[in-house]
């Protein structure tokens, strides 16, 4: 496909695409709806390209193959929803733990359990907060449309081999399964240099190298997780996210991906109505961007949290006012369809109406 | 004498009891049911070649066909399939 | 029904008189009346505790109206331990696909069939992910296209087909292990056969019992329910023959007994 | 205001509302406006009904998801009985009349316009054309794009292979927004 | 052993002890460093007593046995460490989502990874935020001493039963290795009906019983997420604390489990030297004692949260301050053996000496 | 070494000079220093990416020294999959114990086997969970104490050892498949030509290579390490026989080819 | 000041340190203290060395666990080279001479007891004892509790079918507090 | 003539090595090493008894045991175990 091209894609598929763009060479995973467009589309475009596809026995599986992959420098990826996601969080600790630069996308769905398979932000602790064991951290990216799920899926790449740490793609069930056109931009493809210090590829002419995240001696763990910690503060150079009608906004929205999208529509709406009413979307979740929120405190402006889940996001929206203001928060709890008519009375009601 | 009973309304026009019916009496209908499926029907005539072999209703995947036999004096009730 | 007659065939109380969700021609809904008939033959409608997999059949406790609990994807053996171990007097089976058991729940499986855990398996492979929609299972026959080998199953790829009745037979704790098929009158009947035998090792304490049936899912083969039903005789018994693998009431009870049952 | 068009296309699992959903969609696209489509999707297809909703806008869209939509496109009964009620006051519902009885059809509240998309299109020669039938008279019936836009789209959802259905499809949309006039 | 006794115990016995004063009927584990005693107990008492003891295939095996078993309504536990609870997550989120009364012990490692076999409090996140998919909670229990921790272990079964909820006895590598002398309480069994209205044992006399997590039909999983969410609000009751010299303190330390035993010590050093500093030791992890701790605001006084990993209680801490006050974090890295000195110079900076 | 000597055996140079954390007497030693001879006498040291499980050995990293990357625990074979798949030219291996591999990595040996990934399982059965302090493991021997089958593993309870060789040779993908033991100088000997075959099916693509390797644990068997050997001779062998259970190159190269070999 | 006492024993994996450790916290715990006990454990294990610490107090106990303990008992090298500098100022190691070259044992910043444990042990009639002896001459060293305190509670930690042995352990303690007087 | 080494620090006496020499030469030691193990040992005077078989060394765990023969004329050298 040439660059450039605008594509009426799905979520999924863009996400797909945008993997390609980059380079990846390696995709492992497993069945699940709401992301089967992504393996079944890679299963068939990574082997006419020269890379491998495997469908895994299972989601530990994929991770793990996922590990092996990138532990070898090579770009690759994983995919799933929900309770795969689950299963796959001892790898992903360990991943995070050897510095391995893993692509993993979460399309999530409703939960707690097998749920149903619509959409939701109930793994937003999850991705931010570490589902697995141990102190670690994943970037997080959750795009809103299907043209961001395929940039932000291209550029994903760049950053966990630049911070050599797995990143994950937060979606969910309507944006992997919506089309929308999506204008593909020039391969990003991996720089042949980019994991040559410390990926393994036999010890020619050098040492052995080993990628572990044991660290048995006294202190040699807490050297490790020191080491961590730099770096997660390193990434918070990577904050992104968008600012919709803020300026003189009374209310602030904030909300991630497809509730982001919702609300930007019901925003819309109620600025014709003449309500101020503005939108703050965080597109990295993990670094949160915390300054860009805090900068938005004024006298008198007001927050609302809205999110598909039972209140998470929200935890950073407050910790993040640091005090100066706080957040209301409004539910749209996974199970119901989020349509932009939900917004109104929440909105209203956070502005005193 | 025997017959089968097809609940059109469970029927999803599988035809798999078209393919084992010894007598070859059971048909795909022309009209859809609620569920948008062509029905099996016995054409109206055909039924009395019916001899409550069940073969249909033991392959029928959604139990949608009862088979009636007429009570003969001195055999026993036979049991499910 | 008229007076002069008598009631052949209709469907077990225990199988709910509702529409089911899956397709035309899918053999699930047979496997689900074979399973309904036994539990009311053999008396276990209510000692019986249900484990449902995740697959097109996740719906089962809708149609079969006993006790259930739902068990993650492919860990319906490790569910069906719990429950046993915790209720060694009830009767316990799982319900999976091939993706669910002989690809995420191989290990689960293994074990429990190693542990000899006194529970009943039923095992659907119709060599694909069905409620997925299509995707390659463990099971896929060389050359079956799927939506994750577009090209067709490759062993040099993907490995051969897996042979799940072989390997439990295999284990120390399976007692019953039988691969039947749903493709035709005979063969239904057989399969009913087999899933007694593998109900009664249980009821009898002997071990664990398995029958793997082979099945058809029309939809993602792409084919028609007469189609699919054809390809089972000429595609998958070539490869998944049939038969009984093993059987510890053969010992037990001797030969005789066992054959009594089939002339049954 | 900017144009805003919303619709729910139901039917059957082969009644093909999936394809003509992707149509309407590439059609918008290829006028320049923004586009969404989105289908139902997994275990809730195995009860055979599949329908799908598209949104075209001037705008940014937000929900691509519509639980009140300005119209719908009713292939068979089942579809009715879900999503006539939810149609906004004022809405246009094209109804096939070949499936769904017209008395269950409302009218006043909404607009209700039938098309036998099934004879119409068996008359074309090729009964599985009621889909393109339908959008043809939902075209007409809302005016949302011009006809020769949805007829142009046509290459972008019908694979090579079938290039030579393409004029079928264009004569059984065409024959849709006739009877819809 | 006769109820009563003061015994000998190491934490990890006194937890298998406390389960069995519970009524645990079923044991399913698997091993792994540091708390192999408590599988390696109950291997031989639970059979003894007529109970069943299984040894696991894996983590996951483990966790759905225990997911089998409590459907039944049997009084049932897991044990496991950081690594093989990660595993252990999709199922702990389906029995959440299913409303299993199952008991998880994790005595928390060091991570991420493989990490070591030290202590750690790496895993507060995934306890208290569900490290599952999914928005679900546990009642999340952490004691500092081998008393509590049978104390707890034995109270967590009627906490798990009246809430139908999954509950995690959270400790450490140390707790689970140290020995201290433990006073036994009274058996403390299974109220026979406690499970009979909702458990499976065979539909006698009643219509076929259903325990699953699946919520397909239109707003049906939201229902249940609102469900859930109003049990999660009744299990606020359940918050326990302890204060410890905060009456007149300037400074609160916030901490739990064994670095806040730690913490004592070294404030108890500390008030002999004249600073005034307390104590605030959440007992409950979830639900977090949030008004209590709020309560403790007074003007000047600061806070202090210590914890053995990167930051993670101390945004409960942050939360429930409300802002009307802040806390300084200290972390002691996991990988790092905490001792009583090492609060001596994050206290004196955060009392600003 | 004087002037006239010649040496006639040492420590191969991929292994590391540096005392082993192994208990006296612990065969994870023997094990270590054939693969490291072999990697030598192959050439293969500088191709080599070695995935290491989590057991006893989990510092072969340390003893070994090639590339690495530390798996976690039982999934070895999906790691080395994965290595595989993205750098096919290089020689992947696994080492693992038996609770790494026939217990909670069971799912993915199988289908790494099954796939017939090109690369070489060490698999060290020493009947029990070294590491973690002698638990159960699943190929413990019936009537064995461990800390968690206290009375003495009863087939009743905890089901047959499991016998992964046999298993393992069963499936598609595997090229290559034995059991040897380290109890004794005949054994090791044999052990290195089983190994070397394993990693030659790999070097040759033809599948996938396995050797179980029955091997000592003295002090969770509570036993001197002279003892120990004893016990391999006197009851595992018994129940887990030695030989080899598929060798696809004897059908590629001719027996005389294989027989060539054992006769070097 | 209220009665704290904390030790590191540390020895061989098979001189019995964290027997003696479990004694003197149980003889802790009889006399009414509060105690804790924590043994290394896991793959540090392996490379056969053992040691446990205790800690002995009347106050409420913090850390189980000491990085700079009070005092010490040195079983073997490797003990004296991992823990000697870490003993506080004016801390007591008692020191098995009978492996540990006394020459390498520091004085005057701390103090040294040294005791030939493993030549009183075998006087005694068996070599095994060695830990016993030891942690009598550390009891005489500190005074920490009463010796008696000690003795009557080895049946807490010998086995029941071991009973017999209690007397001789009884008089390697005596012989070992003896030893350091 | 051959003759072994033994490295002993890296024994660890487990003896294993003393059950397969053919010559029967190989003994434990009354002193420790500086891990606390007993090592094995050649005693003075039999090492001469040494067939240079390498027995021990390809049992020994770890690799302590280094083996030397005295160079034949006409034959090549012998690899490994
Ligand atoms: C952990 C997890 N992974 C994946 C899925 C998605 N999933 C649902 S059913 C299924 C497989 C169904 O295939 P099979 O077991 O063969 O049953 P069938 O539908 O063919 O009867 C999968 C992968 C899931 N629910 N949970
Ligand atoms: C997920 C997980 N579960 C458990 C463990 C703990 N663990 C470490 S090694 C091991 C088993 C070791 O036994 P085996 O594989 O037989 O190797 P051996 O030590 O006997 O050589 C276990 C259970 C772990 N590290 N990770
Ligand atoms: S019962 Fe037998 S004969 Fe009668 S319709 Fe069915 S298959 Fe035909
Ligand atoms: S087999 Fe059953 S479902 Fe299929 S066509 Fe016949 S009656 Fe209908
Ligand atoms: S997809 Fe296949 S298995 Fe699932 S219901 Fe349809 S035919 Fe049956
Ligand atoms: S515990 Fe067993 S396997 Fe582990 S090092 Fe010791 S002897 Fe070897
Ligand atoms: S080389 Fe042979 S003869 Fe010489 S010491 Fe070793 S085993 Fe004995
Ligand atoms: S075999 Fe090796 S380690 Fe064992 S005693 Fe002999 S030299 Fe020492
Ligand atoms: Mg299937
Ligand atoms: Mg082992």
């Amino acid at each position: 496909m040439a660059s450039g091209d605008k594509l009426f894609l799905k979520g999924n598929e863009a996400i797909a695409r945008g993997a390609l763009a980059a380079g990846c060479q390696c995709f492992f995973g497993y069945p699940i709806t709401p992301q089967n467009d992504i393996p079944e589309y890679l299963s068939k475009a990574l082997p006419d390209r020269g890379g491998a596809f495997v469908q895994a026995e299972s989601e530990v599986a994929a991770a793990n193959m996922l590990l092996g992959a990138t532990a070898c420098g090579v770009r690759a990826m994983t995919s799933s929803s929900s309770p795969g996601i689950s299963l796959k969080q001892e790898a992903i600790s360990y991943m995070a733990g050897s510095e391995l630069p893993a692509i993993i996308v979460n399309m999530n769905r409703g939960g707690p359990g097998l749920g149903d398979i619509g959409p939701s932000q109930g793994d937003y602790f999850q991705s931010t907060r570490g589902g697995g064991h141990g102190d670690y951290r994943l970037l997080v990216l959750a795009p809103a449309t299907c043209q961001e799920a395929y940039d932000l899926t291209r550029e994903s790449f760049d950053l966990a081999f630049q911070y050599r740490n797995p990143v994950m793609i937060l979606g969910d069930a309507i944006l992997g399964q919506m089309k929308e056109p999506v204008l593909t931009a020039p391969d990003r493809p991996a720089d042949p240099a980019e994991a040559r210090d410390w990926s393994l590829d036999g010890a020619v002419g050098r040492g052995p190298r080993l990628l572990k995240s044991l660290f048995l001696q006294d202190g040699a763990l807490a050297d490790q997780n020191r080491m961590l910690q730099a770096k997660y503060e390193a990434m918070r150079a990577e904050v992104r996210w968008e600012c919709f009608e803020t300026e003189d906004a009374e209310l602030v929205v904030c909300a991630y991906g497809t509730i982001a999208r919702i609300a930007k529509s019901a925003i819309r709406k109620l600025r014709k109505k003449g309500l101020k009413v503005g939108l703050f979307r965080p597109i990295t979740l993990y670094p949160f961007p915390s300054e860009a929120l805090a900068k938005l405190v004024k006298p008198g402006r007001k927050f609302l949290t809205v999110e598909q889940n039972l209140g998470q996001m929200v935890e950073d929206v407050r910790l993040s006012l640091c005090g100066l203001a706080t957040s209301e928060f409004f539910s749209i709890y996974p199970g119901n369809l989020p349509v932009p008519d939900d917004f109104d009375e929440p909105i209203a009601r956070a502005l005193g109406l | 004498m025997s017959r089968i009973e097809i609940r059109e309304d469970r029927c999803k026009g599988c035809l798999l009891c078209t393919t084992v019916c010894p007598k070859e009496i059971i048909k795909q209908a022309d009209r859809f049911n609620q569920h948008g499926y062509k029905p099996a029907e016995v054409p109206a005539g055909d039924m009395k070649k019916c001899t409550g072999c069940a073969s249909c209703a033991t392959i029928c995947p959604d139990v949608a066909i009862t088979v009636y036999k007429t009570k003969k004096k001195a055999k026993k009730g036979a049991s499910h399939g | 029904m008229y007076q002069d007659e008598e009631l052949v065939f209709s469907c077990p109380q225990v199988v709910a008189d509702r529409p089911t969700h899956y397709c035309p021609g899918c053999h699930h809904g047979v496997a689900h009346r074979l399973v309904g008939e036994l539990l009311e033959e053999m008396g276990l409608v209510e000692k019986t505790i249900m484990v449902t997999a995740i697959g097109c059949s996740v719906f089962l406790y809708n149609y079969l109206l006993v006790d259930a609990v739902e068990a993650p994807h492919g860990r319906a053996p490790a569910v069906a331990t719990g429950v046993k171990r915790a209720k060694p007097d009830k009767f316990v089976f799982t319900y999976q696909g091939d993706g669910d058991l002989a690809s995420i729940g191989m290990a689960e499986i293994m074990h429990c069939a190693n542990r000899g855990e006194r529970v009943s398996v039923v095992f659907v492979n119709n060599t694909v992910y069905g409620m997925t929609g299509g995707q390659m299972a463990p099971t896929t026959l060389i050359g079956q296209k799927t939506t994750t080998c577009p090209g067709g199953r490759c062993a040099e790829r993907e490995g051969m087909p897996i042979k799940m009745a072989e390997i439990i037979a295999s284990l120390g704790g399976s007692a019953y292990v039988a691969r039947t098929a749903l493709n035709n009158v005979k063969n239904i009947n057989k399969t009913k056969k087999c899933l007694r035998k593998a109900f009664e090792v249980q009821t009898s304490g002997l071990g664990f019992g398995f029958v793997e049936v082979l099945s058809a899912c029309p939809t993602n083969w792409k084919m028609s329910a007469i189609k699919a039903n054809e390809r089972i005789a000429n595609e998958m018994i070539p490869y998944f023959p049939l038969g009984v693998f093993k059987d510890a009431t053969a010992d037990v009870t001797g030969e005789a007994a066992g054959k009594g049952e089939e002339g049954k | 205001m900017s144009l805003y068009q919303d619709v729910i296309i139901a039917g059957f699992g082969g009644q093909g509302v999936l394809l003509i959903g992707n149509l309407l969609a590439y059609a918008g696209m290829n006028q320049g406006l923004n586009v969404t489509y989105i289908p139902v999707y997994g275990a809730e297809m195995r009860g055979g009904t599949a329908n799908c909703t598209v949104v075209l806008s001037e705008e940014e869209i937000g929900s691509p998801v519509i639980h009140r939509p300005l119209s719908t496109i009713i292939m068979n009964r089942p579809s009715l009985d879900k999503f006539q009620s939810r149609l906004v006051d004022g809405g246009v519902q094209i109804v096939n009349t070949s499936l769904v009885d017209m008395d269950l059809a409302e009218q006043g509240r909404i607009r209700s316009v039938p098309v036998a998309a099934g004879e119409i299109s068996d008359k074309l020669g090729d009964t599985r054309m009621a889909n393109m039938v339908a959008l043809g008279a939902y075209i007409q019936a809302t005016g949302v794009l011009p006809l020769q836009a949805v007829i142009d789209s046509l290459v972008n959802v019908i694979s090579a292979s079938y290039k030579h259905m393409i004029p079928k499809n264009a004569a059984a949309i065409e024959a849709g927004a006739k009877a819809a006039q």
